[in-house]
């Protein structure tokens, strides 16, 4: 009798837990799964009957092998030299109070807004020529603001306690770090580490801009067999080695993660911040702000100088309906917020969702289900955008989801990518969170619902706001991300900027710059302005 | 009233509650004492639906209350650790519970600034608990779980990292709100003082088992077995012997109640009850002697074992003294009691 | 939530209403006054469902749409895709009114899947500063491009990528025949050109003579770059800092065509013959920076005062074009990227 | 020998300690006693270099400490909330301190089970933290800053949560320790008892300054001001004034040092220096009673004021009894001492 009512008292919370799951199960089931399983369907089923000879030709093919050795090789280089550069970034940005940090810890969000022609001129501009070393700086450029923005979200919040008392009993600050931090950051960390590596194995622009023609990875190849060859047989055998590895990687990143999920002592992040003391840490911050300054500073740089070679002319210029447009340029701005509120809610429910299933089913069993929603959630960042949007293309072409040409599509595909951000930022705090303090509120009289309420979500609000401030840059920049889903004849100002940049001449070139300047200001106001809302009656926490 | 029966709690599969039965009436404070690791937290844990029990049942009012979740007990228990809310002010801590309990947000803050002026934290209010002292925080913690007035209020340790004279006016202070509102309590504590003052009575727990129960002063002065002894601060213990119904042990003989047994006993003396004497039954050595606030506990090594004795004077190491007994002070208990 | 009224029935007098849809890539513009002379005239909206990607991609998005089409109507093929289009069916014939003032040269299908609505140049551009003030001559054959003296200063495009870099293969094929073009890319290479994947690096980065003060004082771009780099300056120079090697151009004609099971024909039918009308014909120089097809149709000065338009470009059966493409382009990456 | 000379440490400009002097020589056990909040924590922080003096110096064998970091300074300190690291378990926890100091894992791992055994946690060493009792955490934090033998050992509450039994066998234990290997210790209970029983010194510390400090039986003995006499138990303070000589209160004489000034004075007197009389000099009504293990307190009101008293018997409330004072428990205080 007794078993049989705590049962049914397990199973409504369990009953609950599944019904948060569902919203992120059922939306990648549609925006992903359905759209990439159709295109590969078609390749690997052209004529309704199964063909897989294609995987013979793919791995008889020394120069396919060659590239996803090389695919694999060049992202996990990129990722430790992220991490590398990333967490001492991390935790300055997070531990030091200093003049300047939020508008800082802003700007680094920059790099993943900008186009990466942008990018490319300045590193060209630097002196660093189309190459592998390129390919790699030029992920630690966009990739920085992950680690610090992953790992800082949770290391604001740590209790410096335990470091404390790891200092008396004779660690240094590196032991410490080491022996301590690191251990209590290791899910930040590893998340950070699998969204970077899953952005350089399927990175497009950068390959193709920086590279240089010689060098392909799995996603160009993907790119170059779908959009231009329009062979989706090769294309499907690719996109499934491609997605088999990054399985793999999600794979390694979960086990990396952790199983054991300690409560840390968690503090307001306004708490654990410190003027840096000492010539030591003058030195650290000093170091730290040199690197963001070269690698982050520099191509901003170059790209203001290049929007004003003749004064303000083309800031003003984007005011007036350009060749090419049917608009002024400017008003892109707009068309990109709207989508960028939009892209950033639907990542806020539907990761915040996963965030939670995953947060409760992680502490009992059901681990298995567990994983498997946790590797989903990670794989919109693993698949082809190509993949994606020739998949929409031939799936949502009837009703109820005929939306290929409504404009809802494109802040759902930004939403995509924005998903496996709020996951991996929202869940280490979650999880973080000693439980014990949920225990305190049920007995105060706070019903589940209201333990979240009152509990998880305050907690987890200001690494939700780092979030969602990362989902509204990844919608504002989009770029690279939802290249091949069309649009309808709204522009956003990533896209305005590529035609600019498309049109030969040079004040078009400058508007472009100076529409990229607006792209920056934007990106870095906006996550200023998101990250100083505060939740009614949740305080700063 | 809370009936506990046969509850047994175990953590992955070690029972820290092995077999408990107790009851708690309405209007009564049940204090529970016990080693540490005994399972005194894991007790009042399961009671307010925190843990699962693995058998037993736990009753309030005669409705059992397997199936129902913590939040609708409105049982009130503070945490020994606290768990204070780090993202809410102090007032916030205070007065989430009465929030809870859909009082308006002005009635709730009202009642929490009162509460928290019984526990001397007026001015407290808006202050982040991380940074507050031990004792403010718990303080925090115990004004936090008394503003709701619960049915049944537990507290694990409330007053554990609070100086002795902030104790004794806040133990005055509990005691009047236990009588005042007849609240139906079960706490915790290491303080026997406190354990004292404050409960109607008193359970001892050892090992997840119930090792005495009683009226305090019973219990204070009569321990049963020769772990509550040892634990009540009866710190010396000898065998004895009853024959022709006198009950001898090395010290001389020691009144004994009617009902112990014959044969193989066992007799316990707390510090105060044995005395220096110019001509004890005994003579040892002096190997320790630390100062008490109003007495010096002197050990004395004999060859019937080492004796620890309260004397006014502190004694000179290496001293031989002989060992009295106030037999009215003595215990008789039973001979291989547990332990 | 697109489009139509009276769809099917429609026949040509009657005025036709709703919206009609035009997918194109990302090049495709037209200036709002020009559009709303449209709209005004036919009483349809247009509306327009653009693609980012190249040509090349755009088409395969509608090829993989093929019977369900985004729109109504298509724009964005040229001559090096033709065939694939065709091949695929995803046009439906229709005669454009006003066909006749287009000369036939640009008229590749017979069977008028597609009407030509532009035509233009691939070509190699060069930095007139470059050369004056190194003192040396301005290259003006392909062959001249292979010797020492032009080494490492021309950047191309991969013509797997990009349409200017695909139409710039194809007039070296066009220009040295089958097996004979092989051999000149391969001394091209050995001349240390630069290959990059898309047009706006080859140009805006890495070209000399743009804003991008590149190191590379020529490029493979458009007729159309001479004049594009003057429009908007004050006071406008006597000559564009680009200049154009004629000698190197290989001819693209982009074609607009109803699209199989378009929901709104009759209004794809009215935007065809708008897109042959005067008034669009005239918009397209400085929208798209491309010439009209139609004949008469006015030209800005800057496109008559500063381009240097070539008296015979070269061209290659859009067939031929159709049937190779896809192992030229192989042979090219063996050559010249391997 | 640790020298702290004229400290202040603020916390966002309020000083939480005020203006610390203190030594403590080599060898010697130093405890702090104070009330909650009154900077006892901050101030160990601070000689652990955890938190920056707002001004003054801390020296230790003469050096200035101020530009030493923390893991330089080999001192130890026991964490009043443990701090245990969550990511290691109860051995790890241990023997982290001995693997800093270069020690081989094997030796650190013998020394750490050592200390561990040393406060009863024999196999727990692959528990994880978080799993244990608040006294078996207690006691690794305590396991964890001595196992490293620190030439300064500062612990914060080490005992606070364990029962008297262990908490008496720790003491004596922590006694011998710090006996035999001549040990520096600064600590801060709130037990008194355990305070008496473990210093050389004790510190009683005010709203972050001294307010008394000395050889324990001393301070015990003789509290120099009101707050000192009330935070030692003396409950009962009462006005007294000098005559010729003699120092009167409304309880009779009292017997006075000479140093003290005449005029208006105060006199403080445990409960257990007060006793009911058959005829005292002040009669009034009992108003409480509560148990105290040995004795009762039982409080009494007079128009001089309430007292406690130590009797032997529970009183019945409402009960008129009179008030004797024993002469020789009566301290006499300077009038208008601080508070
Ligand atoms: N991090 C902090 N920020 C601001 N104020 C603090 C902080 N820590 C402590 N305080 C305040 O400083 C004062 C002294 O605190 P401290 O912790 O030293 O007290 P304590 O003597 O150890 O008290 P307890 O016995 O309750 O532990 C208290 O009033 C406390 O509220
Ligand atoms: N979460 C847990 N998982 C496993 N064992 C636990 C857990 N919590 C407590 N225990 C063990 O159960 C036993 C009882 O713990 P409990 O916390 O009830 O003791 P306690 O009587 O409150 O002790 P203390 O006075 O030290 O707080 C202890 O031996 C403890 O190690
Ligand atoms: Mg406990
Ligand atoms: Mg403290």
């Amino acid at each position: 009798m007794d078993k049989h009512r705590v049962a049914l008292r397990g199973a409504s919370t369990a009953a609950r837990r599944i019904a948060l799951a569902a919203v992120p199960v059922a939306f990648l089931a549609v925006f992903l799964l359905w759209p990439v399983g159709a295109i590969i369907d078609r390749g690997i089923r052209p004529g309704g009957a199964l063909d897989l000879s294609g995987f013979r030709d793919v791995f008889d093919d020394p120069g396919l092998r060659h590239i996803v050795w090389f695919t694999f090789w060049q992202a996990a280089v990129s990722t430790a030299i992220t991490l590398a550069l990333g967490i001492p970034g991390a935790y300055v940005l997070s531990r030091y109070r200093f003049r300047g940090r939020s508008l800082l810890r802003a700007l680094v969000v920059v790099p993943f807004v900008l186009p990466t022609i942008v990018v490319s001129a300045a590193f060209i501009a630097l002196g660093v020529q189309e190459s592998l070393l390129a390919i790699l700086l030029a992920h630690a450029f966009f990739n920085y603001a992950v680690v610090v923005r992953t790992v800082g979200g949770l290391w604001a919040h740590l209790d410096t306690r335990t470091e404390e008392a790891a200092r008396v009993l004779g660690a240094g600050r590196v032991r410490t770090f080491l022996t301590v931090t690191l251990p209590a950051l290791r899910p930040a960390i590893a998340a950070a580490a699998s969204i970077v590596f899953l952005f350089c194995f399927t990175s497009f622009g950068v390959i193709l801009v920086l590279g240089g023609p010689r060098i392909s990875t799995l996603e160009t190849e993907i790119y170059r067999q779908t959009a231009d060859l329009l062979n989706l047989r090769t294309a499907a055998i690719l996109s499934l080695v491609q997605l088999a590895a990054v399985l793999a990687a999600i794979g390694v990143s979960g086990w990396a993660r952790g199983r054991r999920d300690a409560a840390l002592g968690l503090r307001s992040a306004s708490e654990t911040g410190r003027a840096p003391r000492g010539w030591q840490a003058r030195a650290f911050l000093a170091a730290n702000l040199a690197v963001m300054a070269a690698l982050l500073g520099t191509p901003i740089v170059v790209m203001i100088a290049r929007s004003v070679p003749h004064g303000f002319s083309a800031y003003t210029q984007l005011r007036t309906t350009a060749r090419g447009f049917t608009e002024p340029p400017i008003d892109a701005v707009w068309t990109s917020l709207r989508y960028a509120v939009v892209a950033t809610a639907i990542a806020l429910v539907v990761g915040g969702a996963a965030a939670f299933a995953l947060a409760h089913a992680s502490r009992r069993r059901r681990r298995g289900a567990a994983r498997a929603l946790d590797a989903l959630v990670m794989l919109p960042l693993g698949v082809s955008a190509v993949t994606v949007g020739f998949g929409f293309l031939i799936t949502f072409d009837r009703a109820p989801l005929d939306l290929r040409t409504s404009w809802l599509i494109i802040p759902i595909a930004h939403a995509l990518v924005a998903i496996p951000f709020v996951v991996r930022i929202v869940l280490p705090v979650i999880q973080a969170i000693d439980p014990r303090l949920r225990e305190a509120a049920a007995v105060l009289g706070a019903k589940p619902r209201r333990v979240w309420r009152e509990i998880d979500l305050p907690i987890a609000a200001r690494a939700a706001l780092i979030a969602a401030g990362f989902a509204f840059a990844i919608s504002l920049g989009e770029f690279g991300a939802t290249l091949f889903i069309v649009r309808p004849d709204t522009t956003t100002l990533p896209v305005a900027i590529y035609r600019l940049l498309g049109r030969p001449g040079a004040t078009s070139f400058s508007e472009a710059m100076a529409a990229s300047t607006i792209l920056m200001v934007l990106t870095a106001l906006s996550i200023m302005a998101i990250e100083r809302l505060r939740i009614r009656d949740v305080g700063e926490f | 009233m809370l009936e506990i029966d046969h509850l047994r709690v175990e953590y992955s599969g070690k029972p820290a509650v092995a077999d408990v039965s107790l009851a708690v009436p309405d209007g009564t404070v049940v204090c529970i004492v016990g080693p540490s690791g005994s399972g005194k937290s894991t007790l009042l844990r399961a009671v307010a639906g925190l843990e699962p029990p693995t058998s037993g049942t736990i009753r309030w009012d005669d409705r059992d209350l397997a199936g129902v979740p913590t939040h609708r007990r409105r049982f009130g228990l503070m945490f020994q650790d606290h768990a204070l809310f780090p993202h809410r002010d102090v007032l916030g801590n205070v007065a989430f519970g009465l929030r809870m309990s859909r009082l308006s947000a002005g009635d709730a803050e009202a009642r929490a600034r009162e509460a928290l002026a019984s526990v001397g934290l007026e001015g407290f209010e808006h202050r982040k608990v991380r940074e507050l002292s031990g004792g403010e925080q718990q303080r925090v913690a115990l004004a936090r779980s008394i503003a709701p007035k619960p049915r049944l209020l537990m507290l694990d340790e409330p007053l554990g990292s609070l100086d002795r004279a902030l104790r004794e006016r806040l133990v005055v202070d509990l005691h009047a709100l236990f009588r005042s509102t007849a609240i139906t309590a079960l706490f915790v504590t290491h303080d026997q003082d406190e354990a004292f003052a404050l409960a109607d009575s008193v359970v001892i727990l050892h090992r997840g088992l119930v090792e005495q129960e009683g009226d305090p002063q019973q219990v204070w002065r009569r321990p049963r077995t020769e772990f509550a002894a040892r634990f009540l601060g009866f710190s010396n213990v000898l065998d004895a012997r009853r024959v022709d119904g006198v009950v001898r042990c090395a010290l001389g003989p020691v009144p004994a109640p009617d009902d112990s047994a014959s044969g193989a006993l066992r007799v316990a003396i707390r510090p105060d009850g044995l005395r220096v004497a110019d001509a004890g039954n005994i003579t040892g050595e002096v190997v320790g002697c630390t100062f008490r606030r109003d007495h010096f506990l002197t050990r004395i090594a004999t060859p019937h074992g080492t004796f620890e004795v309260a004397t006014a004077e502190p004694a000179a190491m290496g001293a031989h003294l002989s060992v009295a007994l106030d037999p009215a002070a003595a215990v008789v208990l039973p001979a291989h009691a547990d332990r | 939530s697109s489009s139509s009224s009276g769809s099917a029935t429609a026949s040509q007098g009657k005025k036709a209403s709703g919206t009609v849809t035009l997918v194109t890539h990302d090049s495709f513009a037209v200036s709002p006054g020009v559009k709303a002379e449209f709209e005004r005239d036919t009483g349809l909206k247009l509306r327009l469902i653009s693609n980012i990607g190249d040509a090349g991609s755009t088409l395969n998005q509608v090829i993989l749409t093929k019977g369900k089409p985004l729109g109504d109507a298509f724009f964005g093929v040229d001559n090096s895709f033709l065939s694939r289009a065709e091949k695929a069916g995803i046009f439906t014939p229709y005669v454009a009114k006003g066909l006749s003032n287009i000369p036939l040269e640009y008229q590749l299908d017979p069977q008028h899947r597609v009407t030509p609505v532009d035509y233009g140049d691939v070509c190699i551009n060069y930095d007139r500063k470059y050369f004056a003030d190194h003192h040396l001559a301005v290259p003006r054959t392909f062959a001249d491009l292979t010797k020492p003296a032009y080494k490492g200063q021309l950047v191309v495009e991969n013509p797997a990528t990009s349409s200017p870099g695909l139409l710039f293969l194809l007039a070296t094929i066009a220009h040295s025949g089958a097996p004979g073009w092989q051999r000149y890319w391969k001394r091209l290479r050995a001349n240390n050109i630069k290959v990059v994947d898309d047009w706006s690096t080859a140009y805006d980065s890495d070209f000399s003579g743009s804003s991008g003060k590149g190191p590379y004082p020529l490029v493979v771009s458009y007729a159309s770059s001479p004049p594009a780099e003057v429009v908007g300056k004050t006071p406008e120079p006597a000559q564009s800092p680009v200049g154009t090697m004629t000698a190197t151009c290989f001819r693209q004609v982009e074609f607009v065509g109803v699209l199989e099971g378009a929901k709104n024909r009759v209004g794809a039918k009215k935007l065809i013959d708008f897109m042959a009308s005067e008034p669009f014909q005239a918009d397209v120089p400085l929208q798209m920076y491309v010439w009209p097809t139609r004949t008469g149709t006015p030209l800005p000065t800057v496109f008559t005062k500063y381009a240097d338009v070539p008296a015979h470009s070269l061209t290659l059966p859009a067939h031929e074009i159709g049937k190779h493409r896809d192992q030229w382009i192989r042979q090219w990456t063996n050559i010249v990227l391997r």
